[in-house]
């Protein structure tokens, strides 16, 4: 993109204009900051309110978890410096590193992590995530620095967990209204300076940061003094923003992706271990997909590797698995035994069993969430299913409301409008994700039966790693087999990031947590 | 005087009549709008026949192609016709116009008939609630209708009509107010016409030359507004090839293929210059003190 | 002059007070259970929708739940957000500057532009003049806000560079308020172009032509004084106009204004936002047009002496 | 007379072009000399008006001046460009037009607008602007000049307008006065005013004017000399005394003829007879009777108090006998229509009795007063505005009888065929529209429509008072003869004495919501014992140049007598207080 070096703008407006966005950026340069533009903002400052990647990527700059994943996914000590789980795999006894302090300057000790959890219990008010945490009976604070945390049944996900930005540590000096919407305190690497709803979320070094066991060089205080966390919807903007330098680092429009390398001004980061799942899930509550030949042809019918390569163009994978890869129990070789490889002639097939053809096509709604060019996924699919004699609606909603929409769906029972199926993504750390989609009553009131919750239950009560691969394995395959669960393709949004050459240092951890405690800006 | 009065009755008792589209043909506008206008009801009707292309149909030509002999329009990121998607929203243009303004016009129609006729506490009551809801705005009352009944094009054109009732409403009720102030009225009443009989065929028929007027410009409102609401997201789904659906998927190739930036809007732009050109014509016709200006 | 300021002030409250029943029904007219629909993330259970239900007393007869809405906007308090569980108000409040500044330098530009040009049209009635620029004003109006604004934002900040595409600087104002202008001042010409016809075949013009006053002074003093009469009164109703288009062009350039959050409430069916929204834009539209009547009054003698 | 300080030659203005090009004014010349008012008098469309615009550069945008000369002062006005013309204009050749209500500038003050023409064209500093522009105030009759100065136009009534106006265009004592219908929107009263007015100011500025009008009264009382036009030509030029007494030209003969003049008929107790064996007034029992008649408009608003309202009708009792016709006469805003409309109940009244062929309206509920209004019929105005203009005029006279099941198809058809003939309209009219009337025709579709039903007693409200003079007499005629074969009974609304004393039985003289003097036309007319009634007769231009009536006292309304009708005579009532020496 050229900028204007000539004499330029016909109107003085323009040039003041332009002075001033000069101006705006001759001071960033000079104070090291960073400015990030994402195509949405976060929801809320508190982490059990909200359950958006865009939220918990903010979380991360400000909160710290006890545990941190790895660059591999794997769970290390952190905050808590190590931990103790009782021989019935009930208590977990997590001791904590010494001296750390929270923004406000307060000690972090085994009170916040108390006020943390119990906050997310509270019964007025639980945290979204709530069930995620597992089945907490209690906490109790040993003493300053010595944390016990029981449970009611064993729970095998519960330390990755503490790792995930859902189990952020929120220090107990947060009590005032104003959490969540314009005050957070944690004990992260960014304090938090304004946020300014819909536009910006400025944030500012944390002089005394400490860093235990995230998987990056700096051990201290990040280098940038600020972070500026901005909201750009359109992907054109946020490119050209990069473009000339009012941005550093951003999500590129996806059809843009090649010409930036191609340019190689740009640099275009591929965020690996992001646990991002795209796949289908059907209303399996009545007709169409109460049937597995409906579910099925839905499945033959479609070609995940065509339209992921149309749209992201070799930057995303096949996935045949119901969790992504670098999950534990992801094995691309074992799921496609159980796959259902492109075949529009055997779902026409199907379909004719169930009484529809050329005359009488099938029709449905797919449901899609906004953003990451999925929508233009949507509509190959869409164009797919339709020569197989599926008449698939298109409905674009935001994230929260699929979620309600799906939900809504399975309970309709009775209603006369036929079901409807859903491009569902899932971004999880552990195959625990499937209990909570698929245990009886299940995350969306969807498809249980007594026999899966038996083999869930077996992944949540065996911590034996292979012992938990083949259970975890059984479920994969019961999963598929019934075509309740059908991997799509691998990662599914935000996990292209296209930063400026004077930017260094910038990384994405597993589960696609940007990192900028590395990061570095040159004059 | 009564005689600078006579124009105006003059050509305003024109009866709709066989000289009316000659005189529309006659204003500059109208005839501009009416050949606008009539292409599109061909380009609507005849859509299977001037679409080289199915529009629905991927893989067409390659993709992000610029305009050539095989795509005059270019084709888009799946490889679709841009022209031909264009010749089919055609028809979806056409419903979006006639099903927003039929039922802002009939509706509206009716709450100001009933409001200007009735006089009194129903008018005021009737018309102090469509003076409110006209403070609200098309737009806001159009997002709560979707709110209520979810995103999509037929719930659009039933949000753009419900919102612009309020409009046709306050136009048919000052007509009425007029109409209802002028002796002929009058002098129907004393001849012993009821209700029915003074509101069909005396203030209708008096009232109707205004809402042509008033309804041929509601369609391009309405057709722009639908193409907002389809801009925004909240209207047309894919694959519906509707222009301002067409126009929010350009965005994120607004640098790599402008044809697909281009050619939906100038179809919008077009189509609504053309209502409003036939909406300014009808108007010259039917009111002549429009004429001389 | 006051009874008629007292007058409007009456109608504007009025038209709040039905705003305010109008988002009370709205929340009924949502088929199905708009708790469920608002609340139901994955992990919801239905003794947590009964709760929310309960707070959000919608286990109430309707006139009480009115009557607790009511009580709750006296104190400022529209409720919260479900995405995010902000307050409501707080986030009207912290994108409004950016609406506002967006609609005033619109509207600045619609005047500057529109104005003139309507005026110029109307004196040269009949001319090319007059053809050439009531020709610009219908393109003008025809043309959709959004594609206006992407084609200024095409040429402009991809093809030229000149101008940034987005965010919330001065120079990011410049396309926005430029499309919102410019499609304003289209209408704006027309309609003050006809105002001004109206006016010129006045009986007072032609006295003041009868009185050989210079064509300047017969327009400016005689004519464009009165014109602005009718113009002025139209001015509410194209700020309001302005309003809604703002709406659009916010969600074109990425404008972070109350139009862009309504948007985003509208797809992710945030209620008690597209609520508050609602009452908030009303509220809005009606002040400026009550302002903007007092500021007719000022100008028509018959109404400030009336 | 003096040597002619105007002459213009061979004038022509057209209309439009190519096929539409029209002809407003053709060939026209006159000479106008110092100190002279010369008339310009003319039917609608004459181009009486546009002649005279064209003189000082006012042309409406579709005209055009294609030929003439008019030499002012030794240059050509017509070929004048416009900046020396625009000199002249408002300085030596002033103007003042028919409507005051809409004249004057509403945003700007009357002081303003009273100085800008001093300033610019004399030179004058604001102060000795206003200094005149007082003395102006004074000599117009406004009274009060600092105050006045200040006002805005929509304070000030009509008549006050019209004074600003004369105070405008005279206060740079201009040569020419183009006066165009300066007091036809006027009431007859107020008219008279400003008539004497603008022969004062003629005699003290010497200067001369041209006063276009269609009323042959005002030309009388103010000519010198008279130009009659018709269709854009001069049919006749003369003194005004020559005009009047030996009109040369057809045209100007039947226009004289056709102006009623107050007197013609003051010797008769009843209108001239128009048929064979009319019907007589029948005195046995009234066909129509109100009593008590009470109306107010307005008062109430939102915020309670408010203005208290008009008093449109006050104590209001009328009696209407078969056969008769009652006049109800007075100035705008008299409340003459509206008790012309509420004895119809086309509007409700506060308080009073009405009775219709002894029925009392007031209590009819809604069919029964559907069945009444067969009984009762009207002739409205304003005939262009009268006839719904998307029916056709058959399906107009049809409705009543449709509605009151009076006639059906063919039956109907004849009935509407002979109501056509009855009142000279052809059977192949019936099928067109009220646009391709002129006036006068869609004034007989009105009396078609009226008669159809039979009714007893029509209410007639200003029902020529639109048309031209010579189809005014026409319609009057049809009207005499209904009554007269037919026994209707009118309540006939006018504002014209003349047409009055031609048409009526007896009268009843409204002022501001009351009747003040009531009686035998005759009586009244020829001996009006009310300040009011004396005032409106005396203010009336009689068409005939040698009895111009003398300066008339100016009229106090708020002192009138407005109390209770005592009876003075047999039939004759006056409001009481009223009897004067």
């Amino acid at each position: 993109m050229r900028r204007s070096t000539t004499s330029g703008p016909v109107l003085g407006l323009l040039a003041t204009a332009l002075l001033a966005s000069t101006g705006q950026l001759a001071t960033s340069a000079q104070a090291a900051e960073l400015v990030w533009a994402r195509y949405g903002d976060l929801d809320s400052l508190d982490p059990h309110r909200a359950t958006s990647t865009l939220s918990m990527q903010v979380w991360d700059q400000i909160y710290d978890t006890l545990l941190a994943f790895d660059a591999d996914g794997q769970p290390q000590p952190h905050l808590a410096k190590s931990w103790e789980i009782s021989e019935d795999g009930l208590t977990y006894t997590l001791a904590l590193e010494d001296g750390v302090v929270c923004h406000d300057g307060s000690p972090f000790d085994a009170n916040d992590v108390k006020f943390t959890i119990d906050r997310a219990f509270d019964e007025a008010q639980p945290s979204l995530t709530r069930t995620a945490w597992g089945p907490i009976e209690s906490v109790e604070v040993v003493d300053t620095l010595t944390v016990k945390v029981s449970m009611s049944s064993k729970f095998g996900a519960f330390l990755p967990f503490l790792a995930d930005s859902f189990s952020s540590i929120v220090c107990d000096t947060n009590t005032a209204d104003t959490f969540g919407s314009s005050t957070a305190i944690g004990a992260g690497p960014f304090k938090l300076v304004e946020w300014v709803k819909g536009d910006a979320v400025t944030l500012e070094k944390n002089p005394d940061y400490r860093n235990f066991g995230k998987p990056v060089e700096n051990m201290g205080p990040p280098h940038l003094d600020r972070l500026v966390i901005k909201t750009v919807p359109e992907p054109q903007t946020r490119l050209a923003a990069l473009q000339t330098g009012e941005v550093h680092v951003a999500e590129p429009p996806f059809d843009d992706i090649a010409a930036i390398r191609e340019a190689g001004e740009l640099e275009i980061v591929v965020a690996d271990n992001t646990g991002q799942n795209v796949f289908w899930e059907f209303a399996i509550s009545r007709p169409p997909f109460d049937d597995i030949r409906a579910r099925q042809a839905v499945a033959y019918g479609t070609d995940p590797e065509m339209a992921i390569d149309i749209i992201y163009g070799g930057l995303s994978q096949r996935e045949w698995c119901p969790i992504a890869r670098g999950v534990f129990g992801n094995d691309q070789e074992f799921c496609e035994q159980f796959g259902y490889e492109y075949d529009p002639e055997k779902a026409v097939e199907l379909l004719a069993e169930l009484g529809y053809g050329p005359d009488n096509p099938l029709e449905t709604t797919m449901f899609v969430w906004t953003g990451g060019n999925r929508h233009k996924l949507a509509e190959i699919f869409q164009a797919q299913l339709a020569q197989v004699g599926i008449n698939a609606a298109i409905e674009i909603m935001d994230i929260g409301t699929m979620n309600a929409r799906v939900k809504e769906q399975n309970e309709l029972v009775d209603d006369p409008s036929p079901g409807t199926f859903d491009m569902m993504t899932w971004s999880w750390y552990d195959p625990d994700i499937l209990y909570a989609l698929w245990h009886s009553p299940g995350a969306y009131s969807g498809f249980t039966t007594p026999e899966l919750d038996a083999m869930l239950e077996l992944t949540r009560t065996t911590i034996e790693p292979e012992a938990r691969l083949a259970a975890v394995q059984d479920v994969i395959q019961y999963l598929m087999e019934n075509a309740v669960h059908v991997g799509l393709y691998t990662p599914g949004w935000e996990w292209v990031f296209a930063v400026r050459p004077e930017v260094s240092g910038f990384k994405v951890g597993a589960f696609l947590h940007p990192m900028f405690n590395d990061v570095e800006v040159k004059e | 005087m009564a005689s600078a009065a006579e124009p105006v009755h003059a050509a305003a008792g024109t009866p709709a009549s066989r000289s009316f589209l000659g005189a529309l043909l006659r204003t500059p506008s109208g005839a501009v709008g009416l050949v606008v206008v009539a292409v599109l009801v061909l380009a609507a009707v005849l859509a299977g026949v001037i679409a080289p292309y199915d529009p629905l149909r991927m893989a067409a030509g390659p993709r992000l192609a610029p305009p050539s002999w095989a795509h005059w329009f270019g084709t888009d990121d799946f490889g679709r016709d841009v022209f031909s998607r264009i010749v089919y929203g055609a028809r979806l243009t056409l419903q979006i116009g006639v099903i927003a303004v039929g039922i802002s016009l009939t509706s509206g129609l009716l709450l100001g008939l009933v409001a200007g006729y009735a006089s009194g506490w129903t008018e005021r009551v009737l018309m102090r609630l469509v003076d409110v809801l006209f403070s609200f705005t098309e737009i806001v009352i159009a997002l709560a209708c979707l709110a209520i009944l979810g995103i999509g094009l037929t719930n659009a054109m039933i949000a753009i009509g419900i919102a612009s009732i309020p409009f046709y409403a306050r136009i048919t009720h000052s007509v009425v107010l007029v109409e209802r102030n002028k002796p002929y009225f009058e002098a129907a009443v004393a001849g012993g016409a009821g209700h029915l009989r003074l509101i069909f065929r005396h203030l209708l028929p008096n009232v109707v030359p205004t809402l042509i007027v008033v309804g041929t410009l509601g369609v391009s409102t309405a057709v722009l507004a639908a193409a907002g609401l389809s801009f925004l997201g909240l209207g047309a789904q894919p694959p519906q090839p509707e222009w301002g659906f067409m126009l929010s998927s350009s965005r994120d190739l607004i640098s790599r293929a402008p044809w697909m930036m281009i050619f939906p809007g100038v179809a919008i732009a077009i189509t609504v210059l053309g209502f409003n050109l036939l909406g300014d014509g009808v108007r010259e016709v039917l009111d002549p003190r429009q004429r001389q200006r | 002059m006051l009874r008629y300021i007292a007058q409007r002030l009456a109608a504007a409250a009025v038209t709040i007070w039905v705003a305010t029943v109008a988002v009370t029904l709205l929340i009924h007219a949502v088929p199905g259970d708009p708790v469920r629909i608002m609340y139901a993330k994955f992990q919801s259970t239905p003794e947590q929708l009964e709760a929310v239900r309960t707070s959000l007393g919608l286990d109430q007869p309707i006139h009480v739940q009115y009557a607790m809405y009511l009580g709750r906007l006296v104190e400022g308090d529209l409720g919260r957000t479900i995405v995010g569980d902000q307050p409501v108000l707080d986030v009207l409040l912290a994108r409004f500057p950016a609406t506002l500044t967006l609609a005033v330098a619109s509207l600045a530009i619609a005047i500057l532009v529109g104005m003139p040009l309507g005026f110029l049209a109307a004196y040269k009635r009949g001319t090319w003049v007059d053809i050439g620029a009531m020709l610009v004003a219908i393109v003008g109006v025809s043309m959709p806000h959004f594609w206006l604004g992407l084609l200024l934002l095409f040429f402009f900040a991809l093809q030229l560079g000149w101008l940034p595409v987005a965010g919330s600087g001065i120079a990011n104002l410049v396309l926005p308020a430029l499309t919102l202008g410019l499609a304003n001042a289209a209408v704006l010409a027309r309609l003050t172009r006809s105002a001004m016809i109206d006016i010129f075949d006045q009986d007072f013009v032609r006295t003041a032509q009868a009185k050989g006053l210079p064509k300047t002074v017969v327009l400016y003093r005689h004519a464009l004084r009165a014109g602005l009469v009718p113009i002025v009164s139209m001015l509410g109703l194209q700020f309001a106009y302005l309003m809604g288009g703002a709406i659009v062009v916010e969600n074109v350039f990425a404008w972070n204004g109350v139009g862009r959050l309504a948007i985003e409430a509208v797809f992710a069916r945030d209620y008690p936002l597209i609520q508050g929204f609602i009452l908030f834009f009303a509220s809005i539209v009606v002040i400026v047009s009550v302002i903007i009547d007092v500021l007719y009054a000022f100008l028509d003698p018959r109404i400030r002496y009336g | 007379m003096s040597k002619s300080l105007l002459e213009v030659r061979d004038l022509d203005v057209v209309f439009g072009a190519g096929r539409h090009r029209q002809h407003a004014v053709e060939g026209l010349s006159y000479t106008l000399g110092k100190g002279e008012t010369l008339a310009i008098v003319g039917e609608s469309g004459s181009g009486k008006s546009v002649s005279s615009l064209a003189l000082l550069g006012l042309l409406p945008r579709a005209a055009r001046i294609e030929r003439g000369t008019a030499h002012f002062d030794g240059e050509d006005l017509l070929a004048l460009p416009e900046e020396p013309l625009r000199r002249l204009r408002g300085d030596r050749l002033t103007m003042i037009f028919q409507e005051p209500m809409t004249s004057l500038n509403p945003v700007l003050t009357i002081g303003r607008q009273l100085t800008e023409g001093l300033v610019e064209h004399r030179g004058m500093s604001e102060a000795a602007a206003e200094a005149r522009a007082g003395e102006m105030i004074e000599l117009v009759g406004l009274g009060d000049p600092a105050r006045r100065l200040a006002q805005y136009p929509h304070e000030l009534s009509g008549g006050m307008r019209q004074r600003v106006m004369i105070a405008m265009a005279m206060a740079s004592e201009p040569d020419i006065l183009i006066a165009d219908e300066p007091t036809t929107a006027l009431d007859v009263t107020v008219q008279a005013q400003i008539l004497d007015l603008m022969r004062d100011l003629k005699a003290r500025f010497k200067t001369s004017i041209i006063l276009i009008t269609h009323d042959m009264g005002v030309v009388a009382e103010m000519a010198d000399r008279v130009v009659v036009m018709h269709r854009g030509r001069k049919v006749e030029e003369g003194s005004v005394g020559e005009i009047f007494a030996r009109p040369r030209q057809a045209y100007t003969r039947d226009l004289l003829a056709a102006v009623p003049r107050l007197g013609a008929y003051a010797g008769t107790a009843a209108p001239r007879t128009v048929v064979d064996s009319p019907a007589e007034v029948d005195r046995r029992a009234p066909v129509l009777r109100a009593r008590g008649l009470r109306k107010r408009f307005g008062g109430r608003s939102w915020f309670g108090r408010g203005d208290a309202g008009v008093l449109a009708l006050d104590d209001v009792a009328l009696e209407l006998h078969p056969g008769e016709t009652l006049a109800l006469v007075g100035e705008s805003g008299s409340g003459k229509s509206t008790a012309g409309r509420a004895v119809l109940r086309l509007l409700d009244v506060d308080a009073g009795e009405i009775e219709v062929d002894g029925i009392a309206i007031r209590e009819l509920g809604r069919a029964g007063l559907r069945r009444a209004r067969r009984q009762m019929q009207m002739i409205f105005q304003d005939p262009f505005a009268s006839l719904n203009p998307r029916l056709t005029v058959g399906a107009l006279v049809a409705e009543p009888m449709l509605i009151h099941g009076i006639a059906r198809g063919r039956e109907l058809a004849d009935r509407i065929e002979g109501l056509f003939h009855r009142v000279g309209l052809e059977s192949d009219h019936i099928r067109r529209y009220p646009h391709e009337f002129s006036g006068g025709q869609r004034q007989r579709v009105a009396i078609a429509r009226a008669l159809g039903v039979g009714p007893k007693v029509i209410v007639a409200d200003e029902p020529t008072s639109a048309l031209d003079v010579s189809v005014q007499a026409q319609v009057l005629e049809l009207l005499l003869e209904l009554q007269q074969s037919l026994g209707l009974a009118y309540l006939f609304i006018s504002h014209d004495m003349a047409v009055v004393e031609e048409m009526s039985h007896r009268v009843a003289v409204m002022q501001q919501g009351r009747i003040v003097e009531t009686g035998p036309r005759p009586v009244v007319l020829n001996d009006p014992r009310h300040v009011y009634t004396r005032a409106l007769l005396a203010a009336v231009p009689i068409a005939d140049p040698t009895r111009r009536r003398g300066v008339l006292p100016r009229l106090d309304t708020a002192a009138m007598p407005r109390g209770p009708l005592t009876e003075i005579a047999p039939g004759h009532l006056v409001a009481a207080g009223a009897e004067a020496a």
